[in-house]
């Protein structure tokens, strides 16, 4: 009698995060093998591109990535204004920092939310989604939408911020801490939690360089990259903000890197708003965006998003179409390791790995 | 940037000011640049391919942790078979995954290669220029 | 039993019916007692375990249907009642249909053993306890069979956890109930009770000498439930819904029924074992104060300790349900060693140290 | 070590518990509604007397929703609302603002034929 069990994890599984399909081989409940097939949720985004001007395709770079719609957003405006060789306005840039910081910051506490759903406590997921619905209300009266803002235009943002607006955020920020206090208090120490998640799921460097794993999971890795400082864009280069890195390699480590990066996000998002609201200047360079035409040549850009580096390359003809769009996100890498990391543990660990990668199906298939 | 100088005595390259286009064995050459020292290009961050109508080119967009740089190696692909350079970066898999699902190309050393994205039935490779589909059940292709 | 009992017989005689008919029929009685009180305990708990899970997470619950809610729980129960019983290709017919009841009968039948108060005991044996933790372990049969017959990987693994689980915390739970058992020199469950009354009220409680035997057993008893932190065998985020995955309707209804039912037994056992069971918190029946010229007094005396006996099973129960909120779930090999290798040698030394309190204290071990 | 561990899970519970005395956060939407900020976005609204037949939003509508049809003395507008992403694009480009979002957000309806709006600047049915 055959004692493996073969079992397709999804694409309908209440912990796969959209719809992955991760083919499992079992003996007993030890993992022997998995293999994960992507492609449900593919929208084509890259061949939209090509039937699109640049102005059409604006609107849909936002549902590359839903978490971090600012990224994809910032990713491709600033290629394109590469390209274009604009010179993109300072209060603009700062603009865009402090939203996009709030967004890694709403998308990091979503995935904590999702992690501790997938260990199997329930209460975080809400209070994290009470905090997160605070910045999407803030990004709601900021952009008009909770998720999909379209805010970004080639050379600036679409509209200024207010003070109102600057006085809410900076008092979410000072109730932030708080709640991350709590959800410290609620899982860091558990011994469960531990249990679960210390030296589950170990990524050493080299395998994390290997497979192109970037973002916070390279970061819990002990490899201290991040583009925000080594290559800084927009205007990371003028704000202080230290690099969270652990080197345990393991989910716990990549739990500690993000809740890290939240306390990170929260001082450059401080930062921000003291800028924002001691200097103001234009927040937008004026081009005829309706007929853009963007001269020859190619871009890429790099941009830390939440779940890794993303790039956005950019190949133009002259022609009022991009001739190629190329988006590559950290999901799709951070799928491709999964099977080196559950090799041998158990079938309740693969959740607990999986969902400490943080991985969103929308930015792997695109 | 760095200096290519060195590279190109040692391999057929020739240097644009984006990209280095590699004439010569894609294996070769990143292997050189990933094991030397002074390049160190331990991260293959994605794999860019883009139809030229007359070939498709392949950018392998390159990353060095240590020295913080990043380069871009093009190579011209004509008759539709590549080289793998899994051996090299695992992560180049699913890239290459998706090349083939997209642009039809296949690599040669790449024996678990397959439809990343679009069903295995899928007649065509959608991100060619020349791709055109006639399945008219599809409610975008109205 | 005996006062009901009486009542009835009376009933009978003073409308000419033999008494022979009364004895035939009385076992009815309390069966249908039983029968209501799990529908309206079960129905009131689902509700009150939303209630207090929203309560945990600052949201406010069901409360659409009926006032506050109320009627939320009959809806589901109608709905339950009403949908298509899906017979699943390839599964066992005969043990699919059967496992549900296999689990509801014995969690029944566990309601007949509990001693609500010193009047309603309608299984009155002189081994409850044995009885109890024999019929106890019974569900698990039920709950291996919906596994084996669901022709559903998911359900087996569940069911596979769910034997592997009842057969390591079924051990620990023994030991505590010897020192139980040592404690109150019986096996009769109303005995039991009466060995915690005393001059000092709460202080003859059991939970105070066996303080660590009520901890395990509590955590035990969450194992032998399936919930929040042992609740594998229905592990959400990884095996869809374990063991009932391919259930829906009535069969489905019948494993969330036995579920809860079996949740408030627990409670009232543990109650019983460790909290004085119907004894009054306060050291005097309230009844004694207000009505102690009434002819009724014993009547109301009974209901009272009826009363105590629900506060405390609920207090229980809402402790259940925070551990619930809080605790992520354990993995699989952890959750063997805390049995094995943590609460089966603590419970050993638990009964060892309650034998030399009571032969040391109490004189005597008998 | 032991009692750390008791303690984290102690105070875990304690945390969770004092949640239940926080207020509530939940909105109960079809009674209670949120109040939407100044600038929200909602289902694009068309004005007959701005508009100038320039169709510039046709031409920046990345889904192909919005259509504008120049008679001889009148202009039809049609939007389909099962293709519209309300991404706002043809009203930040408007040169009249003839479009405006609207604050509306419930689109939900019987069938999909009603998804389907169309204006005509002949007949006053806007306002």
């Amino acid at each position: 009698m055959n004692k493996i069990i073969k079992l397709n994890v999804g694409p309908q599984h209440p912990s796969t995060h959209g719809v992955l399909r991760l083919i499992t081989e079992l003996d007993g409940e030890k993992i022997l093998s998995v293999e994960p097939v992507v492609g449900y949720l593919h929208r084509g985004m890259e061949k939209l591109a090509e039937n699109r001007s640049y102005l059409q395709y604006l609107p849909m770079v936002d549902r590359v990535d839903y978490l971090g719609s600012f990224f994809t957003s910032y990713a491709y405006c600033n290629a394109v204004e590469k390209l274009l060789f604009v010179e993109v306005p300072k209060r603009a840039e700062y603009i865009r920092m402090l939203c996009m910081e709030l967004n890694r910051i709403a998308s990091h506490l979503l995935w904590l939310g999702t992690f501790m759903l997938d260990l199997g406590a329930s209460s975080p997921l809400f209070y994290c989604f009470r905090d997160r619905e605070v910045i999407l209300s803030l990004f709601e009266e900021l952009t008009g939408q909770r998720m999909m803002y379209n805010y970004f235009v080639f050379g600036g943002v679409r509209h200024d911020v207010s003070d109102d607006w600057l006085c809410k955020v900076s008092s979410f920020i000072a109730n932030l801490p708080k709640s991350i206090s709590d959800y410290e208090k609620i899982i860091t120490e558990n011994p469960i939690f531990l249990d679960r998640t210390l030296n589950k799921g170990i990524l050493k460097p080299q395998t994390a360089l290997q497979f192109s794993v970037t973002g916070p999971n390279l970061r819990a890795s002990g490899v201290e990259v991040d583009y925000r400082k080594v290559m800084p864009y927009s205007v990371y280069g003028d704000v202080d903000f230290v690099i969270s890195e652990s080197n345990r390699c393991d989910s716990y480590a990549r739990y500690l890197v993000r809740i890290q990066e939240m306390k990170t996000s929260l001082d450059i998002v401080k930062q921000a708003v003291l800028y924002l609201k001691n200097n103001s200047d234009n927040y937008l360079t004026k081009i005829n965006s309706l007929n853009l035409k963007i001269p020859e040549g190619e871009y890429t850009s790099y941009v830390e998003s939440s779940r890794g580096l993303l790039n956005c390359y950019i190949k133009s003809d002259g022609s009022p179409k991009p001739y190629r769009v190329k988006w590559r996100t950290g999901s799709y890498y951070s799928v491709q390791v999964l099977p080196e990391l559950v090799k041998g543990l158990n079938y309740n660990d693969l959740i607990a790995v999986f969902g400490s990668l943080d991985v969103i199906m929308p930015e792997v298939d695109r | 940037m760095i200096d290519v100088s060195v590279i190109s005595e040692k391999f057929n390259i020739e240097v644009n000011e984006t990209k280095i286009i590699c004439n010569c064995d894609i294996i070769r050459l990143l292997e050189f640049l990933k094991n030397t020292p002074e390049y160190n290009f331990n991260m293959l961050t994605s794999i860019v391919a883009v139809d030229m109508i007359s070939g498709i080119e392949l950018i392998y967009q390159l990353y060095s942790t240590s020295n913080n740089i990043i380069l871009n190696v093009s190579k011209i692909i004509e008759n539709n078979l590549a080289q793998s350079v899994v051996e090299v970066f695992k992560s180049a898999y699913f890239d290459e995954c998706e090349i083939y699902d997209m642009f039809g190309i296949n690599f040669e050393g790449n024996n678990k290669i397959k439809r990343l994205f679009m069903p295995e039935s899928w007649i065509g490779h959608p991100l060619l220029k020349s791709y055109k589909n006639e399945d008219m059940r599809l409610a975008w292709n109205e | 039993m005996n006062y009901l009992y009486f009542l009835y017989i009376q009933f009978l005689l003073n409308h000419n019916i033999p008494k022979i008919f009364g004895d035939i029929t009385f076992p009815f009685i309390p069966f249908c007692i039983v029968a209501a009180m799990i529908i309206f305990v079960v129905l009131v708990l689902v509700l009150l375990e939303r209630k207090v899970l929203a309560l945990f997470t600052q949201r406010k619950g069901p409360n659409r249907v009926g006032p506050w809610g109320m009627f939320q729980t009959i809806a589901d129960a109608i709905k339950l009642l009403c949908k298509q019983n899906i017979d699943i290709l390839g599964s066992d017919k005969f043990l699919f249909n059967i496992a549900p009841i296999v689990v509801f009968v014995p969690v029944m039948m566990l309601w007949g053993i509990i001693p609500y108060s010193s009047e309603f005991v309608f299984m009155n044996f002189s081994v409850s306890v044995l009885l109890y933790i024999s019929i106890a372990a019974l569900p698990v049969i039920g709950i291996i069979l919906s596994g084996y017959a669901s022709n559903s990987k998911y359900s087996l693994i569940g069911a596979m956890r769910s034997g592997a689980q009842i057969i390591s915390y079924e051990l620990p739970i023994m030991f505590v109930l010897l020192s139980i058992v040592a404690l109150s020199s019986s096996m009769n469950l109303k005995d039991i009770v009466y060995s915690q009354l005393g001059e000092g009220a709460i202080l003859c409680w059991h939970v105070f000498p066996c303080i660590v035997g009520f901890i395990i057993i509590f955590i035990c008893m969450l194992a032998e439930l399936n919930r929040c932190p042992f609740d594998l065998p229905e592990a959400e985020s990884e095996l869809v819904a374990g063991y009932n995955t391919e259930y829906s309707g009535m069969r489905f209804a019948l494993f969330f029924l036995a579920e809860y039912a079996l949740m408030f037994i627990m409670a009232a056992f543990l109650a019983t074992l460790f909290w004085g069971g119907y004894l009054p918190i306060t050291g005097k029946y309230i009844s004694e104060i207000f009505f102690s010229d009434n002819q009724f007094l014993p009547v109301f005396i009974y209901f009272e300790q009826f009363f105590w006996l629900m506060i405390k099973t609920f207090i229980l129960v809402f402790l259940f349900m925070l551990v619930r909120a809080t605790l992520p779930r354990l993995g699989t090999q952890s959750l063997m060693k805390l049995s094995w290798y943590l609460l089966l040698p603590l419970s050993m030394i638990n009964f060892i140290v309650i034998i030399i309190f009571k032969y040391f204290i109490e004189g005597g071990v008998l | 070590m032991f009692l750390n561990k008791l303690k984290a899970i102690i105070e875990g519970h304690f945390t969770v518990f004092k949640h239940s005395f926080k207020k509530r956060i939940t909105q109960e939407y079809p009674e209670v509604k949120q109040d939407l900020p100044e600038n929200f976005r909602g289902v694009p609204d068309w004005y007959a007397e701005k508009c100038i037949a320039c169709k510039i939003c046709e031409k920046v509508c990345p889904a192909n929703a919005v259509r504008i049809e120049k008679g001889v003395d009148n202009v039809k507008f049609g939007l389909n609302l099962s293709k519209c992403i309300i991404c706002g694009n043809c009203a930040y480009n408007c040169p009249k603002n003839a479009i405006i979002m609207s604050k509306n957000y419930e689109t939900a309806v019987a069938s999909k034929s009603l998804l389907i709006i169309e204006k005509n600047s002949k007949d006053n049915n806007y306002e």
